[in-house]
């Protein structure tokens, strides 16, 4: 793979009920994004937006931050779906010797709709979607179905909820940064055996962009790239009744062709800081285990050993994760955002010390059944 | 001219906010393989289609195995019992998604004869005891109208000689 | 260092108004199907895939997900793109990238809609902005009518021009067994159709169609090997403007122009009319097929009308336009604008059956989405 | 095992009944100003680009071709001309209500005196014959106004 890198990341701050429209909330990020790459919109020539016509309430829903997203004048594009993937696209497009800059954005604004009667069309008309099945219902059919074969305890995934809250005090963007203990998690409302209030994510507004550019683009602009080592996105079966729920075979692919391209062999040594998409505290769990952070049925074992907490050798979600800033569609590209920061040694409070390659991960989908993994890297080499 | 489709505006802080909404009804052809298969649920019979390249058994059938691609055509009544997989007690309200009243419980069914689980409703039945490997029946719909709902939900098989 | 990219295989359905006998997944199934055959591989030869529709066309949310079962992307890289009218250009683009950038071998574009499940216009005007526009957007009808009102009076064009477009178009698609509307029209019909909104009438307009379009991509290693005859891509270009509907100046149509400017110079053409053998263009209304020929630089401004009485752009003309029969007669939204590339496509590959333009080195194809989003691509016999 | 027994090819179809979507849509900084002027003032503002001079309504934030903030309110008043028009007559489903619209109806591309793009809204006429592009016309405002685009009932020509 030729090489290419991320030199300018922006977002907002994640809330919930945000004043400004789709096209402001956009602005707001491009332009810091072209601000921290210290390029002006005249030096990006290609556009890549995110959107997503249920969320955002109308079809052809990329119309509406067209000017926002810089796309006037410029080859652009729009990719529908968490935001991880629209980031890929946009790294194919910077690497095709067409363009030599991507500038790529994504907005969501959950709380102006109904979520979830939103994710419920993503059930299919013809068979299941009259059962009223939504994120939480069909992510905790999958939870049970995971904790259930592997002993994994509520306790366990509770963890993960309190280390995440925990980290989003360090992160100015979070949108619920919180001092919770296992005992609040498992006091809070069950909303859908085994998952309570605690263990789901909030309903955040927000935006993304990221800047990618060639390499030699990037060595012309900044002195800080963040390059792109490896990327691979995956997709599980449809039905949820023909998915192993209990375990991703589809990040486990995503994993080991991003790992095989970055020439990662062993993640605990080589892999300083990951962020990956807790939509659910339980999802956490099984991604480490489908990322290859421990064995099938470990990931209860592995939050306990605190290996993954700030501190820990492998330290995942310092930004307090999604469970802490969960704007759809968004969501998997702050994931990008914040492990850039993390290389660059701009993450503030929440920074892990001496980064230099960080893990990305985004999913799509019901239950995940889409996975996209990325592996970025201070080092050249 | 009074076609004002914004139902209701809030003003805070100098900034408005309209409460719209969006209603495109739509009409989706279930195909000829869904047709079947509702047509199969009047006459209270389940049928899965099995591709004999996998050896899979589908329930709810499908046109296309998404494994190996092979049109399939092998249509297969299954049983109206199986086994639970796994399942969840839903105690939100979402009275325009929900069919049944919270809490109530949705599961993954393996059904006897098929390789892939349904995804459905359970009723009739004390969610506390709902168990993983517990057996179900399905209760069907007294009028059908073709539809995944002519399954009204699977029922624990109550064991003829408990207590 | 961008991978020579080429078309090795093209699969599309019959498109009619209403498929009850399928689902969407099974519809794109059979677009899928026909792809993979044309091009003599199975689905294990691909190695990603990328899908698009109109999301409130069918009301299926994260589409490429649902349709695993049709795309076969079990177990494969998918994503969806979408733009609306021009989503077919935009996956062309994906899938050109997608191979271009060295991340994939081959990989297949679908575009799919099942127009027959919702009511087009209650769908389509709900891309109009909610707060400003939506009640007032009855349909794309009323600009086109307008401009082509000014240019008639402008450049002495006539209705029966327009009609000539319309004719071309529809009696095309007799010789295409995929395309939906297929009856023989005189300009008489056309003039005699119900008019629409003045002076449109109904042949002047696209219908609505369920269809759905496949279209595989291969790097320069792998075409060859898969089709003596790979349609190479030469470039694709694309422009758009504006947010609200009365943002755009279509008297001007400057991404149109913006877009062919920039494709042409990708690809190295200075004299369209010559230097292209056949044409595949999203008109989605027979004045478009006057107007645009214009701002895409195939004639000088009011010239188009001459061009087209005497038969220019005809199948036996300099130039044929639209041998498939184009948007006018086959009109699956998500798909419509992959078809453009898929059957110029096939024109570069000589395997356009009975709609073949004979030595055809050099095909163009575009995208029209309704916000004035024009995406091309140019198709050649020969590499980069 | 062939094909179930009985009742031979029929296809089904499945209907979503009156499903419906709310939503609470933020106007934002710019639109909400806009909305305000309709309610507040009975006059339709717009926004200078500081770069280009491109005057749009409606407001937003960003000139697209400049890609510069704009924060110059331009009162554009209430009359301009008819640059395109529609006359629907073709009753599609009104996504708002689920219901077909009423016909003949109206739409017209409005360019107000002083702008450069068009607002979108009704004409009061719907006799292709009367309508004419380039043709004056002025915004007719509704007593009761409550910030939103249909504070103007409809256009009408002058």
């Amino acid at each position: 793979m030729d090489r290419a890198a991320i030199i300018g990341v922006g977002q907002t701050k994640y809330e919930r009920g945000k004043t400004k429209n789709f096209a402001e909330l956009v602005y707001e990020v491009v332009r810091k994004a072209l601000d921290d790459a210290g390029m002006e919109l005249d030096d990006i020539d290609n556009v890549v937006t995110t959107t997503n016509d249920f969320w955002d309430g109308r079809t052809i829903a990329c119309m509406a931050i067209a000017e926002a997203a810089g796309s006037y004048g410029r080859d652009a594009t729009n990719v529908e779906g968490d935001g991880t993937l629209s980031s890929f696209y946009g790294l194919m497009r910077t690497l095709s010797g067409v363009y030599n800059s991507t500038i790529v954005t994504t907005h969501c604004k959950v709380s102006e709709g109904s979520p979830r009667k939103l994710f419920n069309q993503a059930f299919d008309p013809v068979y299941e979607r009259l059962l009223g099945l939504d994120a939480i219902s069909s992510s905790a059919l999958q939870a049970r179905a995971y904790m259930n074969k592997f002993g994994i305890t509520e306790e366990q995934c509770a963890l993960v909820s309190v280390k995440n809250h925990r980290n989003a005090k360090n992160n100015p963007y979070a949108h619920l940064p919180l001092d919770i203990t296992v005992e609040d998690v498992m006091n809070s409302p069950m909303l859908a055996e085994p998952i309570k209030r605690l263990d789901t994510s909030p309903i955040s507004d927000g935006a993304c962009a990221i800047i990618m550019a060639t390499e030699k683009e990037a060595r012309r602009r900044t002195k800080r790239p963040i390059w792109v080592k490896g990327v691979a996105h995956c997709t599980d079966a449809y039905r949820l009744g023909e998915r192993d729920l209990t375990y991703s075979s589809a990040l486990e692919t995503a994993a080991k062709k991003a790992y095989q391209m970055a020439g990662i062999t062993d993640p605990w040594r080589q892999i300083d800081v990951a962020e990956v998409y807790d939509a659910f505290s339980y999802m956490e769990l099984m991604w480490y285990e489908g990322l290859g952070f421990c064995g099938r049925g470990e990931g209860g074992k592995l939050i306990e050993s605190g290996r993954t907490e700030m501190g820990g050798e492998l330290p995942v979600n310092p930004s307090g994760g999604v469970l802490s800033a969960h704007s759809v569609q968004v969501a998997g590209m702050a994931r990008i955002a914040e492990a850039v920061l993390q290389l660059r040694g701009e993450a503030g409070k929440r920074q892990v010390p001496g980064a230099k390659v960080a893990l990305a991960h985004g999913i799509n989908g019901i239950c995940a059944q889409t996975h996209c993994v990325w592996i970025l890297s201070s080092e050249e080499r | 001219m009074d076609n004002e489709t914004i139902f209701e505006v809030v003003e805070r802080d100098g900034l408005l906010v309209h409460q719209g909404v969006i209603r495109v009804p739509y009409t989706w052809a279930a195909g000829e393989v869904a047709s079947k298969f509702y047509m199969g649920l009047r006459d209270k019979k389940i049928y899965g289609i099995r591709c004999p390249h996998c050896d899979i058994v589908f329930v709810p059938p499908k046109k296309v195995c998404h494994r190996c691609f092979d049109n399939l055509t092998e249509w297969v009544e299954v049983s109206d019992e199986g086994t639970l997989e796994t399942f969840t007690i839903v105690y939100y309200s979402e009275p325009e998604l929900h069919p049944m009243k919270a809490p109530f419980a949705y599961g993954i069914i393996k059904l006897d004869g098929a390789d892939t689980g349904i995804t459905h409703l359970i009723g009739e039945a004390n969610l506390n005891r709902l168990r993983e490997g517990m057996r179900l029946k399905a209760v069907f719909r007294d009028e059908p109208q073709g539809n995944y709902l002519d399954i009204k939900c699977f029922k624990p098989i109550e064991r003829a000689n408990h207590g | 260092m961008a991978r020579r990219t080429a078309i090795v295989g093209v699969g599309q359905t019959y498109h009619t108004s209403k498929r009850k006998d399928v689902n969407g997944q099974e519809l794109i199934n059979e677009a899928v199907k026909r792809a993979l055959e044309d091009a003599n591989l199975t689905l294990k030869d691909i190695d990603a895939i990328i899908i698009g529709n109109m999301d409130h066309f069918e009301a299926i949310n994260y589409v490429d997900c649902w349709s695993v079962d049709g795309s076969g992307a079990f177990m494969k890289p998918i994503m969806k793109v979408t733009t609306g009218g021009s989503t077919g250009g935009t996956l062309g683009a994906c899938a050109y990238y997608h191979v271009a950038s060295g991340f994939f071998d081959v990989v297949m574009a679908i575009g799919w809609e099942k127009n027959s499940e919702s009511d087009t216009q209650a769908a389509i005007s709900t891309c109009a902005d909610p707060i400003l526009e939506r009640d007032f957007f009855g349909g794309a009808i009323g600009p086109n009518a307008a401009e082509y009102a000014m240019y008639m009076k402008e450049y002495g064009a006539t209705q029966e021009d327009a009609a000539l477009v319309a004719v071309r178009d529809h009696n095309n698609a007799l010789n295409n067994p995929y395309a939906h509307l297929r009856k023989f029209i005189t300009v008489e019909d056309v003039m005699n159709s119900p008019m629409l909104c003045w002076p449109i009438k109904l042949l002047d307009s696209c219908p609505r169609s369920d269809g759905a379009c496949a279209v595989i991509y291969a790097s320069e290693d792998r075409a060859p090997k898969i089709t003596p005859k790979p349609a190479w891509v030469h470039a694709t270009a694309v422009s758009h403007d504006y947010v609200y509907f009365g943002d755009f100046d279509w008297e001007a149509m400057p991404t149109l122009e913006a877009t062919a400017t920039r494709v042409y110079k990708r690809a190295g053409i200075t004299n369209p009319l010559k230097e292209i053998d056949v044409m595949e263009l999203y008109l989605p209304f027979s004045t478009c097929g006057v107007i645009w020929m214009e701002h895409m630089w195939v004639c000088s401004r009011g010239e188009s009308p001459s061009l087209i009485r005497r038969g220019v752009f005809d199948m036996e003309g300099e130039l044929p336009v639209n041998p498939s029969g184009g948007v006018l007669s086959t009109n699956p939204i998500g798909a419509t604008a992959l078809i453009r590339i898929g059957e110029a496509a096939l024109q570069v590959m000589g395997k356009a059956g009975d709609r073949q333009v004979s030595n055809v080195k050099t095909a163009m194809a575009t995208a029209f989405g309704s916000c004035y989003w024009f995406e091309a691509t140019i198709l050649r016999a020969t590499k980069p | 095992m062939s094909a179930p027994a009985g009742r031979g090819k029929e296809l089904l179809e499945i209907s979503s009944g009156e499903a419906e979507h709310v939503y609470y849509w933020h106007c934002g900084h710019y639109m909400s100003q806009f909305l305000l002027g309709l309610r507040d003032r009975k006059t339709i503002l717009g926004i200078k680009c500081p770069r280009c001079g491109r005057v749009y309504v409606p407001p937003r934030e960003v000139c697209g071709r400049c890609f510069v903030t704009m924060d110059e309110w331009v009162d554009l008043g209430t009359e301009g001309y008819i640059y395109a028009f529609t006359v629907v007559k073709l009753p599609y489903i009104d996504p708002n209500t689920g219901k077909p619209i009423k016909v003949p109806r109206t739409d017209v591309y409005v360019k107000l005196d002083g702008a450069d793009t068009c607002l979108m809204h009704w004409l009061d006429e719907t006799d292709e014959k009367k309508i004419a592009v380039g043709a004056r016309v002025k915004a007719v405002f509704k007593k009761r106004r409550r910030g939103t685009i249909h504070d103007i009932e409809y256009f009408k020509q002058i």
